[in-house]
């Protein structure tokens, strides 16, 4: 193999895992000042792309889809918030568990009722469309690029929100005693809003770029909402740098697992054989990577208040 | 507590001589909700349209939503069969679900008629008496796709499909006719939705062409990160990879794909145009493979029941397998596994008055029969 | 001098700059109690937590029984035979009184894998239990859920728990703290007997129970101990007075 | 109270058998099959109650035991059927399509699965040990859909329904008999577990983690026996269940199913002994009924299950016997 298809498998893996990061910044940050586990995560992703393809097809345009995209999850996380999870902070996972899980059913069947069985088209804008050309002859996509760029804009921007204003002060005071800053006259139930439509919208985010890559359809959210798990168990709960650090992790596991593992299996099978085999093995991987890492870290790599 | 949808409370009009014969019980289960609800629709609604068109009233339809999970799927069979006593099942989208439901319920003594999933399990030697596949086993576009490949003068085809039976069959349905050598052959993860791997690998390749079978959400997803990645490589697929439910998802990246297909909108037929128009008038969309499969199973249905009393199991048996009925495929008949031997096409996606849809632009197969008739004892 | 039931060597542990133990030493002998006092924030129930084991000290040793435990979990030591009350009542709040003791009836017989026998009709588990309840003079609160106990009962009833262990050391975190003059005063005589089943190192804001009951003092200020010895060593100690005394008393 | 709640146990003990006869008398066979559904989701929850209801431990992978048990019954069957050995190598196992064989194979295989797992993840708990579950029945889960030895994603349909001695297990009152008379066995066996010094030692650890290690009781060994018979029980309930449906498939693995039993527990009522008897009956006749009233019987699925949980705690049996009391 090249190296340029090595690189371009690397940015691959990355690609996936900045994706996956938007979604598990989310759900990181809500479990880390509400501590609140919220299995409907998925659904928001899947609202921010049905809005972002309903406005992009509506106006032509993939902005204002994208702006539609984030206006929809957040408003959404925030009526969630308010109506449902805000009488769950007392009670234990369990309930907040089932009452999720309720929350997906409702939105899953919800969008249906109103945009219809059939998936939604949702395309990259003009201007990101194209490619550009790697070092080493390799081509790469110039839409992933910008997607990768986006992660990392958002990284920066959580980290900067989280240590540098008042709102993120709020937030990490709220990571380490909740009773406290209710103390101090913070208004716990709109810092919990706000947070959780952040959560929500960076889910939204992540399904309207990720929209005009794949299919705009009811349960799309889910597989992902799984991944996103496996990213913030591996990287520690509650952690923004884990779940930066898990996300790559995956990402880069299950794309060169994905592009190696069947190859590597050519060694001593059949072709036939060593594509099914590798690719059961490779669609395992980022579980048995989450299960060593555990087994050496129970409370992931960046663990907080270990 | 059930939804029926009687034909005689939408046709209006009763017939004294009808009134007379023996009502006829269907029982529908398919796909209503989540992401693979589109698909269930289709079906029901040709079902349903055809039923219409007969002003039979004697037919009761009852529909019942599985909600894609075969446990559900047969415990609802188990209901219609036991508790509804219908006579005839159909409906099923999903391979999986098929299995689950199909054996259990020809096991008991009910017709059951398959309007899309063939699983090459009951074409072979579970081939039962009671089970008709209306729609095509699942090889057969794959067969057809593998087979125009070599009239195409492809001599280096890059072929992925899901790493489930019906991805592994899928591909060694293609291999079977195909006659070049592969750039590749991969297995992707059920379910996935990023193909950017499998793409890079397929551009590293050197493939002169890409055969894929993704059902669902995953085709849409490839197809369009496949051509958003800039390749010209030529890609073909099975139809309903390219047919009228997902066309709009993928969008202008259809275009020019060669697909395989038993049926095509521009079929020229006068029962596939009065279909297509009725279709439209209808639903307000054009017709899809899995709504036609609907449309000809309740056609198919129709014509036994206007020749045998459905409670007359052997004779009933044998007026299906006549399949004397007007199919919009043109001609249609039953192979010994009663499974249909029919023609396969190829077609390609075009843009007709803004909407994506087919046009036949060759025929792959004629009189095409699957693999597995020859292990069915029957 | 006998072996010292419970011996602690230049304990230290730190969260962040903050030193919560420094450099601790303290022993335990056979028969005696052993006072734990000092100022609020001084680190008094951090020198419990690492005893007990729900704390991992950074370094020092803890030998308990001639045995080094700094390795051992929470629930080893306990079977080693500490036996430890906490300064917050911590009780399993859904079981009654009596099913807490019985709970830890269970634990000292080393027997919680049986399956299939109700604990309720097992004789040699209620009645230790209500053995226990009696002497702390809980007996008549036996059938009621701990969660619904008064504060004063709980801390009794932290006290049965630890009696059923049969402990070789008790470890007990404020007993009195809340309790009330009559029963501060009860728990006082109570303790002064306890003392010969197994030595006791106590820590208590009561400082009239404290020169009443303790053999010796060990005055911790800021993670230090800066003095240890008997009641009159201590009330004399300049430094004590300076630090501790002064302020307090 | 407790005797409420007793009088509340037998009703619901009696009112499903009640319900299987009588329609098996009407000659109406599907509502001795949903009678039988009945019991078997409430034996896999049963186990499941086990871990959760007296343990805390909320285990969103339970699944991952139901569908090994479930493919345990497949693989037997299908082997026994066509009459193939197990194993060849390194020793010749031949497949028996007799249940309580089956039934002792599901549970061992998959209190294996619950060791490794909960060894794992048991050292972990809240949030970390219900994502953790959850992963690891994923894990399992794509394992099943890409092994296609025994069916991948199609899965494995069953021929022949299992036997079981002296019985016609075709008979659906039979098989449903055999379900229920194992239910009655495992909440038996439940209660006394519960009432056992064991389950003293699990229930005081979901209470206080901190004050049981204090007395000397190591909670995660607690907890890791719990989890494992907890597994072993759904896994027999999944060999049942793969009967019922003479199929066994990847979905039993999936993630919606191990929601659905941790739904069953809360509609019945967590922790207690007839909570998952409830908690199936309420289940499978939404299911049922909602099924056949709109394709959007999801939606209103999920609006049932979050107002049981923001207003009905408790359960059923919270509602009809009042709160728990412990002795």
């Amino acid at each position: 193999m090249s190296s340029a298809l090595l690189i371009e498998q690397a940015l691959n893996g990355l690609q996936f895992g900045v994706m996956l990061f938007l979604m598990a910044a989310g759900l990181t940050l809500i479990f880390g000042v509400m501590g609140v586990i919220n299995l409907a995560h998925g659904s928001l992703y899947m609202v921010g792309a049905f809005a972002c393809a309903a406005v992009a097809a509506y106006t032509g345009s993939f902005w204002l889809g994208l702006v539609a995209s984030l206006i929809a999850a957040a408003a959404a996380g925030a009526i969630v918030e308010v109506t449902v999870i805000r009488r769950l902070y007392n009670r234990d996972h369990l309930d907040q568990v089932l009452a999720t899980f309720a929350l997906i059913l409702i939105f899953s069947e919800g969008t249906r009722w109103v945009f219809g069985s059939f998936p939604l088209y949702l395309d990259i804008p003009k201007v990101l469309q194209g490619a550009i050309s790697l070092p080493g002859g390799g081509q790469y996509q110039l839409y992933r690029l910008a997607i990768i760029g986006a992660g990392l804009i958002v990284a920066i921007g959580l980290y900067l929100l989280i240590a540098k204003t008042r709102l993120g002060m709020r937030i990490r005071a709220g990571e380490s005693d909740r009773e406290m800053i209710g103390a101090l006259g913070v208004d716990i139930a709109s810092l919990n809003t706000i947070v959780f439509a952040l959560g929500a919208a960076l889910a939204g985010l992540a399904g309207a770029l990720v929209g005009a890559l794949q299919s705009v359809q009811v349960g799309m959210g889910e597989p992902v909402l799984i991944l996103a798990f496996v990213v913030i168990v591996i990287g520690g709960i509650g952690s923004i740098k884990g779940a930066l650090a898990g996300a790559i992790l995956v990402g880069v596991v299950d794309t060169m697992g994905r592009f190696l593992l069947p190859q590597l299996f050519t060694l001593f099978m059949q072709p036939s054989q060593a594509a099914t085999a590798g690719a059961a093995i490779a669609s395992m991987l980022i579980y048995i990577v989450m299960a060593f890492i555990l087994a050496v870290r129970p409370k992931g790599l960046f663990a907080v208040n270990a | 507590m059930k939804r029926i949808a009687a034909a005689a409370l939408m046709a209006g009009l009763t017939f004294a001589g009808q009134a007379m014969a023996e009502p006829v019980k269907i029982g529908m289960i398919t796909t209503l909700s989540g992401g693979g609800a589109g698909l269930g629709i289709d079906i029901r609604d040709g079902f349903l349209l055809a039923i219409k068109e007969s002003g039979n009233k004697d037919i009761k339809v009852i529909v019942e939503d599985d909600a894609q999970k075969p446990e559900l799927a047969v415990q609802i069979a188990d209901k219609m069969v036991q508790s509804e006593k219908v006579d005839i099942l159909t409906g099923i989208v999903w391979s999986n679900l098929a299995m689950a439901v199909v054996p259990g319920v020809v096991g008991q003594g009910t017709f059951y008629l398959s309007t899309n999933a063939g699983p090459s399990a009951l074409a072979g030697a579970n081939c039962n008496p009671n089970y008709f596949n209306v729609a095509y086993q699942n090889d057969n576009l794959h067969e057809a796709m593998g087979n125009y490949a070599n009239t195409a003068n492809y001599k280096k085809t890059f072929i992925l499909a899901p790493n489930y039976p019906a991805g592994t069959d899928a591909l060694t349905g293609f291999k079977r006719f195909y006659k070049g050598a592969l750039a590749g052959e991969l297995y992707t993860k059920v379910g996935q939705t990023d193909y950017a791997t499998e793409i890079a690998q397929i551009r590293a390749s050197g493939a002169d062409s890409v055969y894929f079978f993704l059902p669902g959400g995953m085709g849409i997803a490839f197809m369009k990160q496949y051509s958003q990645s800039g390749i010209s490589t030529p890609v073909m697929g099975p139809g309903f990879s390219f047919d009228q439910d997902v066309l709009g998802a993928i969008g202008d990246a259809a275009i020019g794909v060669k697909n395989s297909s038993h049926w095509s909108k521009d079929l020229d037929n006068a029962a596939n145009k009065k279909y297509v128009a009725a279709f439209k008038a209808e639903y307000k969309r054009l017709p899809s493979l899995y709504a036609t499969q609907g449309y000809d199973t309740a056609n198919l249905i129709l014509s036994a029941v206007a020749k045998a009393s459905v409670k007359d199991k052997d004779a009933f048996r044998a007026a299906l397998k006549e399949a004397k009925f007007d199919s919009v495929r043109g001609k249609f008949k039953f192979g010994n596994n009663n499974h249909p031997i029919q023609d396969i096409y190829v077609r390609e996606v075009i843009k007709e008055d803004g909407v994506l849809t087919n046009k036949i632009v060759a025929t792959s197969f004629t009189d095409h029969q699957d693999a597995y008739a020859a292990s069915c004892k029957m | 001098m006998a072996e010292p039931v419970l011996s602690i060597r230049n304990l230290c542990k730190s969260f962040g700059a903050l030193k919560a133990t420094d450099d601790v030493s303290l022993d335990l002998h056979p028969g005696e109690i052993h006072a734990l006092i000092g100022p609020n924030g001084a680190g008094k129930s951090t020198l419990i937590h690492q005893i007990a084991g729900t704390l991992k000290h950074n370094s020092g040793s803890i030998h308990f029984m001639g045995r080094d435990v700094s390795a051992l979990g929470v629930s080893h030591r306990a079977q080693l035979g500490l036996g430890r009350t906490f300064q917050i009542s911590s009780l399993t709040p859904e079981f009654s009184a009596l099913r807490n003791v019985m709970l830890a009836v269970q634990a000292n017989q080393g027997s919680s894998f049986r399956f299939w026998k109700p604990v309720m009709t097992d004789a040699s588990l209620k009645d230790t239990a209500r053995d226990m309840l009696g002497r702390v003079g809980l007996l008549d609160r036996a059938d009621i859920p701990s969660a619904e106990l008064s504060h004063g009962e709980r801390r009794q009833l932290e006290i049965a728990i630890a009696l059923a262990l049969g402990p070789k050391a008790f470890l007990l975190d404020e007993p009195m703290a809340g309790m009330g003059p009559e029963g501060s005063k009860r728990l006082t005589a109570f303790l002064d007997t306890l003392r010969h089943e197994a030595p006791i190192l106590l820590i208590e804001h009561d400082m009239d129970a404290v020169f009443a009951l303790a053999d010796r003092i060990s005055v911790l200020v800021y993670g230090r101990i800066i003095a240890t010895g008997t009641v009159d060593d201590i009330r004399r100690n300049p430094l004590v007075r300076e630090a501790y005394l002064g302020e307090s008393v | 109270m407790a005797d409420r709640e007793r009088l509340v146990n037998i009703a619901l003990a009696l009112i499903v058998p009640a319900c299987a006869v009588a329609a098996h008398g009407m000659g109406e066979p599907f509502y001795v099959t949903l009678a039988t559904r009945i019991a078997i989701l409430a034996l896999a929850a049963v186990g499941l109650n086990l871990a959760l209801g007296l343990g805390g431990l909320v285990s969103f992978g339970h699944a991952a035991f139901f569908g090994i048990g479930g493919y345990a019954a497949g693989i037997f069957a299908t082997h026994a059927f066509n009459q193939t050995p197990l194993l060849t190598a390194p020793v010749m196992i031949l497949a028996t399509n007799q249940m309580p064989v089956i039934w002792l194979v599901s549970a061992v295989v998959a209190g294996l699965a619950a060791l490794l797992i909960g060894l794992i993840s048991l050292r972990t708990s809240g949030v970390y040990f219900i994502m953790i579950t959850l992963a690891f029945a994923q894990m399992i889960y794509y394992f099943a859909i890409s092994w296609p030895a025994y069916g991948g994603e199609d899965g494995l349909s069953i021929t022949m329904r299992n036997g079981f001695p002296g019985v016609n297990t075709l008979n659906p009152l039979s098989f449903f008999l055999i379900a229920y008379g194992l239910l009655l066995l495992a909440l038996f066996a439940f209660s006394r577990l519960r009432d056992s010094r064991f389950g003293a030692a699990l229930q005081a650890t979901r209470q206080n983690e901190v004050r049981v290690a204090s007395i000397g009781i190591r909670p995660l060994r607690i907890r890791l026996v719990a989890f494992i018979l907890s597994g072993m029980i759904t896994a027999i309930a999944g060999a049942l269940f793969a009967d019922l449906n003479r199929f066994v498939g990847p979905s039993m693995l999936s993630w919606s199913m191990s929601g659905e039993l941790i739904v069953l527990i809360i509609l019945g009522g967590t922790g207690r002994l007839f909570g998952p008897v409830a908690g199936a009956i309420l289940f499978v006749l939404f299911e049922f009924a909602l099924g056949g009233l709109t394709e959007h019987w999801q939606l209103f699925l999920g609006l049932i299950l979050l107002a049981v949980v923001l207003f009905g705690r408790g359960g059923l049996i919270g509602l009809l016997a009042g709160k728990v009391r412990h002795g």
